[in-house]
């Protein structure tokens, strides 16, 4: 690769940079404008919390779950009560699922339009970044009207949910939903027409559709290139059995395609709202669960906003959990995006890495590492480039 | 600087040339412009996207700019160790003083600029080729990736818009028969018309080329904030940036009065509507628009920008003067 | 073009932006804020601070004669205290504006007298 | 149900003799313990005969005198087999399976790292998660390391 008196440069990309909005280092080994290679550095944000999941009892791990990331933190309480569940053989009341489906559809809305204005911001379209997340305030004030918290829901609970909700809140989130609906649309609209962004777009990140499966890409990375695979569709939990949809998928395997999943998933995402609301069942909202967990093994799974989000639970019988072990979309994206982010154009780097919807305290939950004095350390791509550059 | 330079050409000045230098038209009013049409342009790009922009430090927070240029004058000026010393520290001075300058020759409050002269269109475009390389060179010595990137990066761009910028201006040039923006400002109010409406392509043109050479959006590369940190400008701080900072409000400034003074007619005096009150109207309205078409777009890639500028902007701005040679438009 | 159109209706409407230090911010009803104790009610029975996935609340004393000693910088305000209270006792707050630099100053003592002291 | 049962009696197929265990405890859910060993030479039937084509994840666990490995597929996004076995704790060693599942590069690195298993014929074991001046030896997910002293370790310069 390397000719001449040009040579590669060095550039980069974190743990503080612009593009990023969480701390991780990724060095470019850029030749003139195109990446030729790939140098994450991980690990910013570790906390150990694999290792903390250990001292805690059940009930507390359930706040643990929901600390693993902010923007998903629906979708690891869940992941982490079903699993829990799944050993106990709790029967969770139907209500209570359906509550589930609506706050993790509720945050999948947030989640999605957070990363449609990241994505226009990434390209220098800040009106609509500006546009996105003043009406994604709507659907967190909404959250926050039924869980308490903006961020933090709380509402699972070994055995069911926390908090019901009212008639009143139903109507609230229908109301709100119409109008979201019609700002998504128009967003969504704006995302496919607008010229500028669409030169940017497409094309760009090309993630062919057998690469994406052997890497493992999971979520609309994977979706965005033309395979249908959605955890609540193969593998339903909560209420999704019962709520009819179609898994969005499409064929371009580019950055724009990954964009147009996303909006039309939110739009699924509110029809699945309405349709949970109408079909609610009535009934308790938990039911009792012993504070110790016979002795087995759960595999939990659930489609957070950025993917297949897999939690493995083993219990010893006493009230702390014998092993956990999590494993985030955004660790299972990191290989397809490797591949991906070679060969593109620097100017194109902050647009790719946001593609996949990176949530790096969902990565790097794993060991841990006093996050002030946590060093540094290379991970050499190098076999990652020898499977992923043929 | 700048003064010093002019007073030594005029060394016998009256005090009134002296006011006019110093004061009206020259370097107070050039410095309250600036702070006020960076004021119109964070205003007016924030009530786009449906927020407030500056709001507290002053009415409206119309001192915002002022403020942020007096805090970043007490800010720590770092120096990489490895940057080229004296070009580092000369460029922000020369990025500054530059547009001031060109900002002489244009007509603000009559129909003449300050020190007018025969050919001073060519000078203003030399100032803008200047504005670049300074750029260019401000992002070389500062020894950074992001810098050399970003002053790469905006000397590739400047070779890719100079040509459609430099023939848009020629153009009302060509119809009003002089090498003077002073001249051609009173050409068009004497013929009672203004060359947006003889040349509206060359308008066009000239607008695309300005948001190039201000680095707005679309064509924000050299400065990209989510690719390359704060471009050519990364490594600078303190009363450099500052002064990065002002001339860019100067740049936005020497731009607006530019255009007013080749397609809108300059600092004509309307019936009751005194010279300077006309052009502040016209320069403004221009800014509005330079701050909205930076708001409803997003930003190219290099590549795409440089193709399309050689693709389209080009032989449409060749196509304006070709018209203008065939009496179409003077 | 559909950005133009939406760009020029925002000219006439009123910014989105809260202006929040000085137009106070509303939460909903039912917001978990800080924790507060109803030291007449509560019977110093250890489940909240068992419970406490912070470890927030320490309980000084035993049974009716207990203190507690709430710590407002390890809160993660969860509510799981005032779920897990058999007599009702804690109850969540709509306080938000809790942010500070003195830690020690977040240490809140209930005693079984009347006004918790910060 | 029906892929549920096809798929465990792919398994014993495969695997024979060498299955010592096999679970079905609820739906699209299988759990399979199988022989050291046995693992690596059945992985290629797995993904053409079971069509495993997803590896989610893989689990290590410190039984005490033994690390658990469990690798979890899913068919198509549904069934979720893990396929699980022991190696002795005093010399964990074990094949890759990068070569089949290029996937796996990642989670054998944190494995690696965690628990002290080398994976024989894997590209580069460098450390993935830990700091460079990370003590070698250490293996923050076993169990006798202690949380506390974990985070003596992490905190020292």
């Amino acid at each position: 690769m390397k000719m001449g008196y040009a040579s590669t440069i060095r550039v980069p990309f974190g743990p503080q940079h612009p593009a990023l909005k969480e701390p991780e280092n990724f060095i470019f080994e850029v030749d003139g404008d195109i990446v030729v290679g790939v140098t994450p550095r991980l690990g910013y944000v570790h906390r150990g919390a694999e290792k903390a999941f250990e001292i805690r009892t059940y009930v507390q791990n359930i706040y643990l779950a929901e600390r693993v990331c902010g923007i998903c933190s629906h979708a690891h309480t869940t992941c982490y009560v079903q699993a829990v569940e799944d050993i106990l053989g709790a029967q969770v009341p139907p209500r209570a699922k359906y509550i589930r489906t609506i706050i993790a559809e509720l945050e999948r809305l947030h989640s999605h339009s957070l990363w449609v204005g990241i994505a226009a911001h990434e390209v220098g379209f800040d009106t609509l970044f500006m546009y996105t997340w003043r009406d994604r305030e709507a659907i967190m004030s909404l959250l926050e009207e039924i869980s308490g918290n903006r961020v933090h829901y709380a509402m699972n609970t070994i055995g069911g949910v926390r908090r019901d909700i009212t008639s009143e809140g139903a109507s609230k989130i229908r109301s709100t939903l119409d109008a979201f609906e019609k700002r998504t649309k128009e967003y969504a609209k704006i995302m496919q027409t607008e010229r500028t962004f669409l030169k940017r777009a497409q094309g760009v990140g090309i993630l062919k559709k057998q690469d994406a499966i052997d890497l493992g890409a999971v979520g609309p990375t994977l979706r965005g290139s033309g395979v249908k695979n959605d955890v609540r569709a193969g593998d339903p939990y909560a209420a999704y059995g019962e709520i009819p949809f179609e898994v969005i998928s499409h064929e371009g395997c580019d950055v724009l395609c990954r964009t147009i999943v996303r909006c039309e998933e939110m739009l699924q995402s509110i029809d699945m709202v309405r349709f949970a609301l109408d079909h609610i069942p009535t009934g308790d909202l938990r039911v009792k669960v012993p504070p110790a967990v016979s002795a087995g093994e759960a595999v939990s799974r659930v489609e957070a906003p950025r993917g297949e989000l897999m939690h493995y639970a083993k219990s010893n019988g006493t009230t702390k959990v014998e092993r956990y072990k999590i494993r985030s979309p955004t660790l299972a994206n990191i290989p397809a995006l490797c591949k991906t982010l070679i060969g593109s154009h620097i100017a194109d780097i902050p647009l790719i890495l946001a593609g996949i919807d990176p949530c790096f305290s969902c990565m790097d939950r794993m060991a841990f590492i006093d996050s002030k004095t946590n060093e540094r350390w290379i991970w050499s791509m190098e076999e990652l480039k020898r499977k992923t550059v043929k | 600087m700048v003064d010093g330079g002019a007073e030594k050409e005029n060394c016998e000045m009256t005090p009134y040339e002296v006011f006019q230098l110093l004061v009206f038209p020259g370097l107070t009013l050039l410095f309250v412009l600036a702070f006020f049409y960076e004021w119109i342009d964070r205003k007016f790009f924030a009530r786009l996207q449906n927020r407030y922009g500056p709001l507290y430090t002053g009415p409206f927070g119309l001192f915002q700019p002022v403020a942020d240029f007096v805090k970043l004058l007490g800010k720590e000026d770092i120096v990489p160790l490895a940057c080229d010393k004296l070009v580092f520290a000369l460029t922000p001075i020369f990025y500054f003083a530059l547009p001031l300058t060109a900002l002489f020759v244009v007509p603000i409050s009559e129909s003449t600029g300050l020190i007018a002269f025969e050919g001073d269109l060519i000078f203003v475009m030399f100032i803008f080729t200047m504005l670049v390389v300074t750029v260019f060179l401000a992002g070389w010595s500062s020894a950074s990736r992001f810098g050399i990137i970003g002053g790469v990066r905006a000397a590739l761009e400047m070779l890719s818009y100079e040509i459609p910028l430099g023939l848009a201006m020629v153009g009302p040039a060509i119809a009003a028969g002089s090498l003077s923006i002073s001249a051609i400002a009173n050409w068009q109010s004497s013929h009672l018309v203004w060359s947006i409406f003889l040349q509206p392509i060359g308008f066009a043109v000239l607008i695309v080329g300005l948001l190039a050479e201000l680095e707005f959006v679309p064509f924000d590369i050299p400065e990209a904030d989510t690719e390359i940190v704060a471009g050519w400008r990364t490594e600078f701080s303190g009363r450099k940036l500052a002064l990065f900072k002002v001339g860019r409000d100067l740049e936005l400034v020497l731009a607006s009065a530019i255009v007013a003074a080749l397609y809108l007619g300059g600092a004509q005096a309307l019936g009751p509507i005194p010279a300077i009150v006309s052009f502040l109207i016209k320069t403004v309205i221009v800014v509005l628009l330079l701050t909205f078409l930076r708001a409803v777009f997003a930003r190219f890639r290099i590549d795409q920008m440089t193709a399309g500028m050689w693709k389209y902007l080009l032989p449409i701005a060749i196509f304006q003067i070709v018209l203008i040679q065939f009496g179409i438009g003077r | 073009m559909s950005v133009v159109r939406e760009a020029l209706r925002q000219i006439s409407r009123r910014p989105a932006t809260r202006q929040y230090p000085i137009e106070k911010a509303k939460v909903a009803s039912g917001f978990r804020g800080r924790p507060l104790w109803d030291m007449k009610k509560c019977i110093g029975c250890l489940l909240c601070q068992n419970t406490c996935p912070s470890g927030a609340i320490e309980i000084v004393g035993k049974g009716l004669a207990c203190e507690i000693k709430y710590f407002l910088d390890r809160c993660i305000f969860c509510a799981q205290c005032a779920e897990i209270c058999p007599v009702k006792a804690i109850a969540m707050s709509e306080e938000f504006e809790l942010a500070g630099f003195d830690r020690s100053k977040m240490l809140y003592w209930y005693k079984r007298e009347p006004q918790p002291k910060p | 149900m029906e892929r549920d049962n096809e798929i465990t009696q792919n398994l014993q197929l495969i695997f024979s003799n060498k299955l010592i265990e096999i679970k079905n405890p609820r739906m699209r859910r299988i759990f399979a313990r199988v022989e050291m060993g046995s693992f690596k030479e059945a992985l290629p039937r797995l993904i053409s005969d079971v069509k495993l084509n997803h590896l989610v994840t893989i689990t290590g666990t410190d039984l005490g005198q033994e690390i658990e490995l469990l690798y979890h597929f899913t068919r198509d996004g549904s069934t979720v087999v893990t396929v699980g076995f022991k190696i002795p704790k005093d010399s964990p060693t074990v094949k890759t399976i990068t070569d089949l599942v290029p996937a796996a590069i990642l989670y054998e690195r944190e494995i690696h790292e965690m628990l002290g298993v080398n994976f024989e014929g894997h590209p580069n074991l460098a450390p993935l998660i830990l700091p460079e001046q990370w003590p070698e030896g250490i293996y923050p997910l076993r169990k006798d390391r202690k949380f506390e002293e974990l985070r003596e370790i992490g905190s020292k310069k």
